[in-house]
């Protein structure tokens, strides 16, 4: 598999804007002006990049609690996604929503969701939107490996067998949720991906962490699915650095575990080790992407530190279109 | 206008808004039938008939028969709004919303709201609904409330079959989400129904009688129980104002407290248990709003607060009757 | 196998009891007396009496919507069960449930249900109350082919497999969900068996037609159900010889399928043909049974319908033990 | 007496029944916490910490953390109750009603009645509820309502340590299924809570405040509120009587209604929007029941009916205010 430059640079982009954006709420939220709780996708660039990387605007995701890297891979704006986390009136959801309910259906972010396991029959409504369409257009479900026990998932891949919709089955295992092992909580005797292949689903398995791996395991997929109008699923093992949601004491890792997937499976990281083997790029060009984007989120949390306040009289807006 | 049953109207409006906009769709358990069988597709029509025909003139493509997967239906529809469909979910019995509750109450509902207001999710769900069949405490019963409970749903309840036509174009010309209940005992009711587009809007009330003495307040099939309780009276000499609000969520409040200022009197009747009810809803609105109004207490006419039972004896004393309608009138008169 | 004179002719009088009682409830319901709607056992006995001839009152079963003959087949009394399908006061439910709430939690019959899929996470949690009692009970739950694709199954067997207890799913495939075929509401790659070893469980298939056939296989998982302490599967072919419910037109049937199975798919011609194999049982003490079975439906039917009416004045009662 | 918080209250209470009865269990998600990873079970001891050391104490077969799946926790704790035990089911948000909806209004609350009475399933569910954390729209409501309105199941809400353990322990000696609400923000509230077996019956409401002149009935955090209107008033020489139901199925009607008929003016306040919900259960109640008592239009302070929003500043106006109380108090007295 070779990249072209552009694409080379841009899928960097977009994970160090999601790291970035992440290791900087880690601080923020410190500082005590970040309403409600937040969950943090770092660790987990690879996977949200290397599946959104095949995508454009009218193919559509669904995403998850931990839906910041879904957001951005998928291109909703960065600043709007600041304010709206914190809880400003020109936020990307108008301070309504919060981390855990950042949409733009406009450009196919069809909704992080604070409901576990919400999301994945939502996809499967827009793969039938899509294959109405006829546009080769996909829609993907991002889920968890604790998503994986709820009910609407299997349902969903089932549904998605049944109808031969063009729905996507993304399963990020990074071995927790909250403060459970997947070991303990996903019962299967194999892995998550044999789930879906149990309802008659072609399933994928990729390195999460490695944004090249995750990358040319879902073109695989893609094509297939594309070709064939059928659901998949894969499953990218992955890795959170973070708690489960910030606070979180996290006595339920291993000494040390942390610090030993950052040595090991950072995404960046791995990228930068791998990035030769798939087209020129310069260490120095991901170094000044690191910047631009440290500017750029900067810049960033200061608009959204000095937006506008929500205005108490506009708490019964929206709620209908009309009413 | 023809004549015509709540349930062909049903079938005929949907027919008409598939034929109008190709994004229209619908999504249910054997609502075609027979997928997957030596019969074959349009076997059945759905268990209501309420389908009859659709699948043969938009294909399985559009008439979508499902698993057993209430959640993923549901979920489904909401997606494919979301994507710029029109879906109308069926479930086939209203007392199944438990089975797909989240993605009523905490996705369709809220998406507009909480994504900023840039969202549209313009999914019609289909709720059959209602006791008098002795379908049993787990496919008898009315939870509109627990849905009008709800901020980002509107919920509507067609009596007649010129509403049934009327509120489903409404909800299916619509941008929001509208939960459909349809009662199954109403489903033979006939009546005239206006050709072409006729609409409905929604938050306004339908006066099914008019007698000036007593306002009666009925939702679903407790309407014709009403009308029936009313025409009795008015043998006796007695006027009641029967209205239907024939949506719950918008709620035509005006038409409520404008009877009720002129009778001072209220009766609501509600095919639910009576707590956190329609009927507390409605007599709640008239003593907040229209309190110097009132003649009399307000009176409520509901089910009892237990399960829906299963034996004819048992059923028939559990679903209120004309005859407790007639009582509570009569009650709110001999006051004082 | 070979089984003693007094289990087979048990099992025997099983089977021909569950027949006769649809058999007579589909001439009843003709007649009008029958309130509401109901679904026939008919074709599947050799399911329900090759589970339950393994059990005795302290395993207990979850049932469905098309309940009787896991009801009989627990040990229900036949006579009760038919004053409640009648709606009868003393009907076994006192005339609140009728056919799809059939229960007496006192032999471990925990309840038919209205609600497809409702009743695999509750055998889970009589599983987990049987494990911690510590008496080798194990907990049944009977599913569909219909039911195998609603979410609360799939949660239920990951569930039953994370805390390993004794919860056996019974999966009756009858190739019928209402008016639609397996084939199609099922999109799984294999067979519905083949789903609950995807949850990490083991899982076996039998002929839901042979009362042999089920009650060996179903010998050998409760062997290692009881050995392991975890749960298990089995998927039973078998057939439904009359509609969904009583009424269905069932134009989505083969022309001449029900005769067809009727000739070559009866578990109790097959029991005849095969009962040789197993034991020293004469045709004529099948007769007799068949002679006895047919007295005692009789006689409930006509104690059911001269059976005293619901007063309704205890519409309200039992709602709660105390309110 | 001790002093302690609600959550202490509500952890140290299981613990005493676990250790009475060993037939008491518990089922959800991270109750323990801990389980299949590095760090071991109990490193959490349940998200809002009321559960901590009980998997210490009783082991992993009596506190079973679940897989998220709620329709499996509380269906497995029916078939558990059904099977003779005692469960305690964690909903860690009460927003979550919707995904396991059906086993708790189709299943738990109808086994006795739809079984013929032989039946018990007296399967604890705790719903942790309620606005005012920021957490947006799905993880914020107050459902109390949806389930008051189901017969057969029981509703408790309590607003203080020492009722958080008297009707704790009702609910796991009593034989019926209880919906047990705990408002996320009173978790840390302290008080005194009596030592040994502490018993609060359901029905009987607690009167939080004796004034006479306005009766205002508040739901479990809005206890709080009423009480901070309720003194400010006080100061200004109002008197109100504050009313806590604790339980709003059963609901202490009598309590309510013999305040209205002193004081004649009645205030309820809510946390949900005001569709069908407890506001408007309890308006109907006293103008059906206490009608001519009345000397003022009965008022409601609820949110608004609209989903929770996130932003501080729109949280804030959504949930209901002391403010919002005293003028309500302030419309009953310059009324006419
Ligand atoms: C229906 C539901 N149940 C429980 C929760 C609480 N909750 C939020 S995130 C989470 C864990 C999710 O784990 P996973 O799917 O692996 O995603 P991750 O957090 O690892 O990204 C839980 C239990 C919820 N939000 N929704
Ligand atoms: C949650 C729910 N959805 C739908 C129904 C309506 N319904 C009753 S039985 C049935 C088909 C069940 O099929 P299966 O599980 O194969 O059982 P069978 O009828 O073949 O015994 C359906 C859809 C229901 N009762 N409950
Ligand atoms: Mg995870
Ligand atoms: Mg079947």
């Amino acid at each position: 598999m070779q990249l072209s430059r552009d694409a080379l640079l841009h899928a960097y982009r977009q994970m160090a804007t999601i790291r970035q954006f992440e290791e900087r709420l880690h601080e923020e939220i410190k500082t005590g002006q970040i309403p409600g709780f937040t969950h943090l996708y770092c660790g987990q660039e690879a996977a949200a990049v290397g599946v959104c990387e095949h995508l454009d605007n009218e193919d559509m995701i669904v995403s998850t609690h931990r839906g910041h890297g879904h957001c951005i891979a998928k291109g909703c704006d960065v600043t709007g996604m600041m304010k709206e986390i914190f809880g400003k009136r020109d936020g990307l959801c108008k301070g309504r929503g919060g981390s855990m309910h950042i949409a733009d259906t406009t450009i196919g972010m069809l909704g992080a969701n604070g409901i576990v396991g919400a999301g994945a029959p939502q996809a499967v409504g827009a793969a039938i939107a899509a294959k109405l369409d006829g546009n080769g257009k996909v829609a993907i479900a991002f889920s968890g490996d604790g998503a994986c026990n709820q009910g609407t998932t299997f349902e969903a891949m089932n549904l998605a067998v049944v109808v031969g919709v063009p729905a996507i089955f993304v399963f990020e295992n990074n071995h927790y949720s909250e403060h459970t092992g997947v070991g303990y909580a996903v019962g299967t005797s194999r892995d998550i991906a044999s789930r879906a292949e149990a309802f008659g689903m072609k399933a994928w398995r990729a390195n999460g962490c490695d944004f090249f791996d995750t990358y040319k395991v879902m073109g695989e997929l893609l094509d297939y699915v594309r070709k064939e109008g059928k659901p998949a699923a894969i499953e990218l093992d992955t890795e959170r650095f973070y708690g489960h949601f910030e606070g979180d004491p996290q006595r339920y890792r291993a000494k040390g575990e942390v610090e030993r997937l950052r040595e090991t499976r950072d995404a960046l990281k791995i990228y930068r080790d791998r990035v030769g083997e798939f087209g020129p790029v310069d260490m120095a060009e991901l170094d000044a992407i690191d910047s631009e984007t440290a500017a750029m989120i900067d810049a960033a949390v200061s608009e959204a530190q000095n937006a506008e306040p929500c205005d108490p009289a506009h708490v019964t807006e929206d709620v209908y279109v009309a009413y | 206008m023809a004549i015509m049953t709540i349930r062909d109207a049903i079938n005929e409006t949907i027919r008409e808004a598939m034929r109008r906009d190709k994004d229209v769709i619908m999504l249910g358990e054997d609502i075609a039938g027979g997928a997957g069988t030596a019969g074959g597709q349009e076997a059945i029509g759905g268990i209501w008939g309420t389908s009859v025909g659709l699948v043969g003139e938009f294909g399985p493509e559009r008439v979508i028969d499902t698993p057993i997967s209430e959640s993923a239906i549901i979920g489904a529809a909401a997606g494919a709004a979301l994507a710029g469909k029109r879906p109308i979910a069926e479930l086939m019995f209203s007392d199944f919303i438990g089975v797909c509750g989240d993605q009523l109450i905490n996705q369709i509902a809220k998406f507009r709201y909480m994504f900023g207001g840039n969202t549209r999710c313009p999914v019609v769900v289909r709720l059959i609904y209602g006791a008098g069949m002795n379908s049993g405490a787990q496919h008898s019963q009315a939870f509109y409330n627990l849905l009008t409970a709800i901020p980002g749903l509107k919920v509507a309840l067609p009596t007649t079959p010129a509403d049934a036509k009327g509120l489903m174009n409404e909800a299916l010309m619509g941008d929001d989400p509208v939960m459909f209940f349809e009662h199954k005992a109403l489903f033979g009711k006939k009546g005239e129904v206006p050709e072409g587009l006729h609409r409905v809007p929604f938050g306004h009330a339908r006066m099914a009688r008019e007698g000036g003495d007593v306002t009666i307040v009925a939702f679903g099939r407790m309407v014709s129980f009403a009308e029936k309780a009313a025409d009795a009276l008015a043998e006796q000499g007695i006027g009641c104002d029967v209205i239907d609000p024939r949506t719950t969520s918008p709620l035509d409040e005006e038409a409520i407290l404008d009877s009720v200022e002129q009778t001072g009197r209220l009766v609501v009747v509600d095919e639910s248990p009576p707590r956190c009810s329609m009927a507390t809803d409605i007599l709640a609105l008239v003593s907040e709003k229209a309190f110097t109004s009132l003649d009399a207490p307000p009176q409520m006419v509901t089910a009892p607060h237990s399960p829906v039972p299963f034996s004819k004896e048992l059923e028939r004393a559990w679903v209120p009757s004309p005859d407790a309608i007639t009582a509570a009138v009569r009650r709110t008169l001999d006051w004082g």
